[in-house]
């Protein structure tokens, strides 16, 4: 039973990454018809602006310390941090410590532009261009783009740890009752979750009860009669792309104190993530959620000891597998719509 | 104005008879080269076939930055670096066999196909005489065959499987890296002693090739010093997040985690582990313990603070303290401002090793080569007393156990070694069960 | 002249072809030996085989998507089946090709009828998930629980113990080669002419004359009356429906096709090197022969040869441009200079050809919507306009999808 | 006996009735129309006859063979075509080519492996083509594309596409839909053109009563999914049920 309620809870939030990228994906899809393969990478931008900042707040002076040597024997150098000179220790390294929740806010002015940057600059040019086309512009955007974060911080992981204060785990068992260290869970991992749920209900509060909104959405569902309103709806759509790119990139930036960011961790979700849209059902916002969760549910029950001494293997496939079942007995996905790239 | 040059490469059995008639370039004359890639001018070529983009990318340039100061020391430019050391003095610093050493290099991309691409182009178009370099043992048993079918000689980088001079091996392919079963016969010992003798592991470990071969080789050993093994349970080698594979460990009575992974999926599933807080934990009465098996600097860094306290072995250090640490180091960290890698280390010594077989052999040929690495004892490059073993190609030297360093000095200082397991404790014979299978076959000159 | 059932224009595009892939070994290799340029020649063996697999495989995934707009999203798992079945053979069989080609192009038709059966039941980006998903899954089996199938991670690679019933023992100690009959596929023949290196390689030529045949079986399918009805699969399917034509055997059909042509390139991909990788089934391998054909031009016959060509030059050749090969080239320049100009060109070779490759997608998309062979069309009708300076150059037609021909 | 008989056919769209008990039967080589109110049902019918919808109940024969549950291929090649509202083409291939392709269907049946032959080795099939071309008055237009055309050419095309499979039965959805007078006066003149010149059934459904009453010598008026009066034109053009379901009597 507390297996099964631990991976529950590793599911859900396995499940709101994947919902988190899913439901940026699916605005681009849904809103533009257009298939984007630079989202992984947009994600992946998100994590390390929250490098970024670390690095930024990280800026130091050096000091030649001469009774300690380095590696090679010369007078060490010791790097101090200007934020750690200005507010002394304690406060200069409490603000280093947050730099992934600052982070927050200094990402979505940042992935606002660079989502704006990319419809003007390149995307809005294939709105009328076959998918194909669309797959290969974006896809060769989404290789420049990590490529050039390669080049500025390397190939490596970058550890980008939680603030201390969120670090360690929460005794879950305890709570429901039963003994000790049955269920744990990181801290962090469960402010990842209520994060996630947070944006997700903004975005659809936003799509909802905004006029802004309620244009997008009608475009969605008809996109030539909302143009012939009056409405300039292109304009609104250019500001739906910015808002799936704040997302995905929310998503990174909170992902990074669960792994340490890289330049192709977008890659690794790209697949992922076009797989939970599509079982979700094309166009459909509340699909690519569902389809998130499910999804990061079931493969955490894959991963588990006792399914996996039954069908080995199956934690390697499980998605795939689901999907497959999913797109057989439900044409549309889950909530999809119809005629949506369905030609 | 033009000459003609005819290569025979491959040998020819099924077709004898089928095939006279058609095997139109075969009935001329075996081709002038006595073997494959034979330097005719001034120069030497190498090929440093690493990892320049995927995940190992970092790892590969710093194999590159080695290659280069090997290169540098070979040709005679530089401060020499560990030739200075080197027990044997064969080399002279004016290249190899007189001939200025020259270097083309790939990018393996971690594929085993784009990795034997771009070997195949290095011997093919560059004309190569010796491969060397990549950071994974898939790649570098792909690569290995291909030098074993084309004539030249592999010097394996970065590759710990016990698969690579075990039922993999080529008579054509040489390891200085240690391997899987080394680093659980070094740690096994070292960790009963640490934690106690009476303690339950599990084991995380990447469904691949590499991975199998380490979690068996702890497992034989931590049985052997006492420990019960609780669960090995295997994941996936696209698994990112390892929560669903951690969460459980709490609860399955184990006292301590083995991580055999590596890479990417090391540094996650290293900081998932402790952000689920198992190492704050106690369990059975005693404190939760992490092991991770295979250590790499490289990719210690990219997990942080969480490497702390945690014990695992390695190949070399920066921070031994022997002569030919010291040179290497101060080489290195002169042309580039940090210490080198084990990564980096291995490849050097792999340059340094095949240009001083060549010398003492005379030849470039691989067979003259592998004849004169075969057996061959030396030391000063790091590792202390070494001997390339004649039956599997592969190096026997001490073993260094680490530990996660609590507090650095710098970004650097991230493991200290806490042990150095004398080889006699690691040594193992070739007809060892985790190394049966496979033979060496014999030495391909190619031509 | 009309040859082999094909109008006159095809029969001369068709010996085009013919004659610039038997001439490949020379046209490949432009730049003298030890010059600066020499970087750039391409005339190896091992990179002249993939030109011409590479080749086959996008030649056949464009039979699929070129004509019936169905975009797979797995065909990398019929190559890698292919290659798998080919080494099976060289273990269990001989060494000689034939009978390893022979089964990969049976094994990977039959699995792409298994697949295509299931996936084409749904279209669009549900099609494409799905053969995504199965690609996905046969990678991911195959790098761990099917190892014992497929020596997961290291590849299947031969090996000496192996029974080889039809080759009679091996004495040498050393690995047999693959063969046609005996004739070794990695022999070659060198000629220097001019300080030029040439390599007529039998495998080239071998996998050359196998591509000379599929893209004339491709020639004839695009010209058929079936690739007809796949062309109106793509534009209308509704409209052939109510036409009385019953699509799925069509598209299945093609996708069959398809599949067994990228069973051959990975049944030629073994018997140049036989080692079959998992790697080979990954989804980016399925992407990248995607982004061959819509590089090149979807639906054309070139286009996807081009697209091959240009991904696995830079692959292989860009990767391999470093900073000695830099200094090298600009080492005539003053030092400042010689140093400016390798730090600007850096960060796009070396290391970095993936941000070159990237680049070059982006632009070629943006400017040549048709692929590289508009662009080819563009630079022959520039041509073309100033030999007939009259303003009977090409008309301004409307936009429409590249034509077949070509 | 009709070629096309239609019992007590019914059809659901949640708890919308859509078609309520419909009973027809069109005698072959007659125009019928079907005519009715916006939401009459006279599409659902239709596609009812192609095998697009399936009745709940009732049974539709077409010359001998039930058409429930059968698809659309399947009963076009038992002889019925049909043309759209919006004309259904091959838009990215030439006019030639879109109507060899229904004579390649008419030919060969709903699939054949023809990989191997060639389009232009295929001659018979081409003057066919082009035999239909020149009924529409569009064999100038050939090597076009269909894309391209404007909308009375389409329309004009779509019948040359029925028309080469020798339809025993052709079924035509709003065929002047969106069209002026001029085209709607050639699209007349060319269905009475295709009717004199050959054996065959038509159904039409249309709003423009110049053209109903131009074409048609059957007309069935639908109203609410229910058939209200089935006679000659003469007949219905005063007949008060059909004032009361247009006019609006509720």
């Amino acid at each position: 039973m507390d297996a099964i309620i631990l991976q529950i809870l590793n599911g859900l939030d396995k499940g709101s990454a994947y919902a988190l990228i899913a439901l940026g994906l699916t605005l681009i899809f849904g809103t533009l018809g257009v298939v984007n393969f630079a989202h992984g990478a947009i994600f992946m931008l998100g994590a390390f602006t929250a490098v970024t900042l670390d690095r930024l707040l990280n800026m130091s002076f050096v000091t030649i310390d001469p009774t300690r040597t380095n590696f090679l024997g010369q007078p060490l150098e010791v790097k101090t941090p200007y934020i750690v000179s200005w507010f002394g220790d304690s406060i200069g390294n409490g603000i280093i410590d947050w730099a992934v929740p600052l982070s927050i806010l200094f990402s979505i002015p940042i992935m606002l532009f660079i989502g704006y940057a990319m419809e003007r600059g390149i995307i809005k040019h294939f709105y009328h261009r076959p998918h194909a086309d669309q797959i290969l512009v974006t896809f060769g955007l989404a290789i420049v783009l990590q490529e050039i974060v390669k080049a500025f911080f390397g190939a490596n992981p970058i550890p980008t740890p939680a603030p201390a204060a969120f670090r360690g785990s929460f005794d879950f068992g305890v709570w429901l009752g039963f003994p000790a260290n049955a269920i744990i869970y990181p801290y962090w991992r469960m402010i990842y979750f209520l994060f996630s749920a947070i944006v997700i209900s903004g975005v659809f509060a936003f799509l909802r009860f905004t006029t802004f909104g309620m244009v997008v959405r009608a475009g969605m569902a008809d996109r030539e009669t909302v143009g012939l309103l009056g409405i300039d709806i292109d304009k609104r759509f250019t500001i739906m792309f910015g808002i799936a790119a704040a997302v995905a990139g929310l998503a990174g930036v909170m992902y990074a104190p669960i792994n340490s960011p890289n330049y192709h961790m977008g890659m690794d979700f790209l697949v992922l993530s076009f797989v939970v849209v599509v079982v979700g059902g094309m166009g459909s916002l509340p699909g690519a959620v569902l389809a998130g969760f499910l999804l990061g549910v079931l493969e955490s029950f894959a991963s588990m000891n006792e399914i996996k001494s039954i069908l080995p293997g199956i934690d390697q496939i499980i998605i795939y597998l689901i999907a497959i079942i999913i797109l057989l007995t439900r044409p549309r996905g889950l909530m999809g719509r119809k005629g949506v790239m369905e030609d | 104005m033009s000459k003609l040059i005819l290569t025979r490469r491959g040998l020819l059995k099924t077709g004898a008879v089928a095939g006279a008639g058609l095997a139109m370039p075969t009935i001329f004359a075996s081709g002038a080269a006595a073997y494959t890639n034979e330097p005719k001018g001034g120069t030497v070529t190498l090929g440093f076939n690493v990892p320049q983009s995927g995940p190992y990318a970092d790892e590969g340039a710093d194999e590159l930055r080695a290659y280069k100061l090997a290169v540098e020391h070979l040709n005679g430019e530089g401060d020499g670096g560990m030739l200075n050391t080197f027990s044997s003095k064969a080399l002279k610093g004016n290249g190899i066999l007189g001939k200025k050493v020259t270097y083309v290099t790939g990018d393996t991309q971690t594929k085993s196909d784009a990795a034997r691409a771009s070997a195949k182009s290095m011997i093919e178009k560059d004309g190569a005489v010796m491969i060397t370099g990549g950071s994974s043992s898939g790649v570098a048993i792909a690569v290995q065959g291909l030098c074993q079918d084309a004539g030249v000689i592999f010097m394996a980088g970065l590759t710990h499987s016990n698969d690579t001079t075990g039922k993999d091996k080529k008579a054509n392919g040489f390891r200085h890296f240690f391997n899987a079963y080394m680093s659980a016969a070094a740690l096994a010992p070292v960790l009963s002693n640490a934690y106690g003798k009476d303690r339950k592991f599990y084991m995380l470990t990447a469904d691949y090739t590499w991975g199998w071969t380490q979690a068996a080789s702890m497992k034989a050993f931590l049985e052997g010093v006492g420990w019960t093994m609780v669960k090995d349970v295997r994941t996936p080698l696209a698994t990112t997040d390892f929560s669903s594979y951690i969460a459980p460990v709490m609860n399955s009575g184990a006292d301590v985690l083995i991580l055999n992974h590596y890479g990417g999926n090391m540094v996650n599933s290293l900081t998932n582990a402790v952000n689920f807080g198992l190492r704050d934990k106690m369990v059975n009465g005693k404190q939760f313990e992490i092991v991770v098996p295979l250590y790499s600097r490289l990719m210690a860094k990219g997990a942080g603070e969480n490497v702390k306290g945690i014990l695992g072995s390695t190949n070399w250090h920066w921070s031994l303290q022997d002569e030919g640490t010291k040179a290497f180091v101060k080489s290195f960290g002169t042309k580039y401002g940090f210490p080198p890698s084990q990564a980096a280390h291995t490849v050097y010594c792999q340059t340094l090793l095949y240009a001083d077989a060549c010398e003492r052999a005379g030849t470039f040929n691989p067979c003259g080569v592998a004849e004169a690495l075969e057996g061959f004892e030396f030391d000063g490059l790091g590792n202390g007393k070494t001997l390339y073993r004649a039956d599997d190609h592969q190096c026997f030297k001490d073993v260094l156990v680490v530990r996660g360093k609590e507090k650095p000095t710098s970004e650097f200082d991230l493991l200290e070694v806490v042990e150095k397991t004398p080889v006699e404790k690691v040594r193992y014979e070739p007809d060892n069960p985790f190394f049966k299978g496979g033979s060496l076959g014999k030495c391909n000159p190619g031509a | 002249m009309q040859l082999f059932g094909l109008s006159k224009k095809d029969t001369l595009f068709l010996l085009i072809v013919i004659f610039l892939t038997l001439a490949t070994p020379i046209l490949l290799q432009p730049f003298a030996e030890g010059s600066g340029l020499a970087q750039f020649n391409a005339g190896y063996p091992d990179l002249m085989q993939r030109f011409a697999i590479y080749g086959i495989f996008a030649i056949g995934f464009n039979i699929l998507f070129g004509l019936t707009g169905y975009l797979s999203f797995g065909h990398a798992a019929f190559l890698g089946v292919g290659s798998y079945s080919a080494v099976w053979m060289f273990k269990l069989l001989t060494m000689n090709v034939i009978p390893g080609i022979i089964l990969a192009v049976i094994v990977s038709g039959l699995f792409a009828l298994l697949i295509g059966w299931i996936s084409l039941r749904r279209s669009g980006i549900y099609f494409s998930i799905l053969t995504l998903a199965f690609a996905q899954m046969s990678y991911n089996l195959a790098y761990s629980v099917l190892t014992p199938l497929t020596n997961g991670e290291t590849g299947l690679q031969i090996r000496l113990t192996d029974p080889r019933l039809l080759d009679g023992a091996n004495t040498t100690g050393s690995l047999p080669t693959t063969n046609l009959f005996g004739l070794a596929m990695n022999d070659s023949i060198r000629l220097e002419f001019f300080g030029r290196l040439f390599t007529f390689n039998v495998g080239y030529y071998f996998s050359a004359v196998m591509a000379i045949i599929v893209f004339y079986i491709a020639l004839r399918i695009f010209r058929s009356p079936f690739g007809l009805m796949l062309r109106a699969v793509k534009t209308n399917q509704t409209r052939l429906n109510y036409t009385g034509v019953n699509t799925r055997p069509y598209t299945l059909a093609a996708f069959v096709i398809s599949g067994m042509y990228a069973g051959l390139a990975g049944g030629l991909l073994a018997a140049m090197d036989p080692l079959a990788g998992a790697e080979r089934m990954q989804w980016t391998a399925s992407g990248e022969v995607v982004l061959m054909t819509i590089l090149g031009g979807a639906g054309t016959m070139m286009g996807p040869v081009l697209g091959a060509g240009f991904i696995k030059y830079f692959e292989n050749i860009f990767s391999k441009i470093n900073d000695n090969v830099l200094h090298n080239w600009f080492g005539a320049l003053p030092d400042g200079l010689e140093n400016f100009l390798v730090d600007l060109v850096h960060p796009f070779v070396g290391k970095g050809w993936h941000l070159t490759l990237g680049m070059l997608f982006v632009l070629v998309v943006m400017f040549l919507p048709g692929g590289l062979v508009e662009g080819g069309q563009r630079i022959a009708a520039l041509f073309r306009r100033k030999r007939k300076p009259d303003g009977s150059g090409p008309k301004h037609q409307p936009k429409q999808a590249p034509h077949v021909a070509e | 006996m009709g070629i096309l008989e239609v019992k007590n056919v019914s059809k659901r769209f949640g708890g919308l009735k859509a078609l309520d008990n419909v009973n027809l039967s069109i005698q072959e080589n007659t125009v019928h129309a079907i005519i009715g109110p916006n939401g009459a049902g006279k599409s659902t019918l239709l596609n009812c006859f192609v095998g697009k919808l399936i009745p709940d109940t009732g049974s539709v024969m077409f010359d001998g063979h039930s058409l429930l549950g059968v698809t659309p291929y399947k009963i076009n090649q038992l002889g019925v075509s049909r043309v759209f509202q919006t004309p259904e083409i091959f838009a990215e291939l030439t006019v030639l080519e879109n109507v060899m392709i229904p004579c390649f269907a008419h030919r060969d049946g709903s699939f054949r492996m023809h990989a191997f032959e060639t389009v232009d080795a295929e001659v018979e099939i081409r003057e066919k083509a082009e035999a239909m071309l020149h009924d529409v008055n569009m064999l100038d237009k050939k090597n076009e594309h269909a894309g391209s055309l404007s909308r009375g050419d389409k329309r004009r095309l779509e019948m040359a596409m029925c028309l080469a499979q020798d339809p025993k039965l052709l079924l035509l959805d709003e065929p002047t839909a969106g069209m002026a007078r001029a085209d709607t006066n050639n699209t007349i003149e060319l269905l009475k053109d295709i009717k004199k010149k050959r054996d065959i059934t038509m159904v039409i459904i249309e709003h423009d009563m110049h053209v109903v009453f131009s074409l048609a010598e059957r007309i069935t008026v639908l109203a609410q999914g229910t058939p209200l009066v089935e006679d000659v034109p003469e007949k219905i053009k005063g007949h008060p049920k059909v004032q009361e379901a247009y006019l609006g009597g509720h």
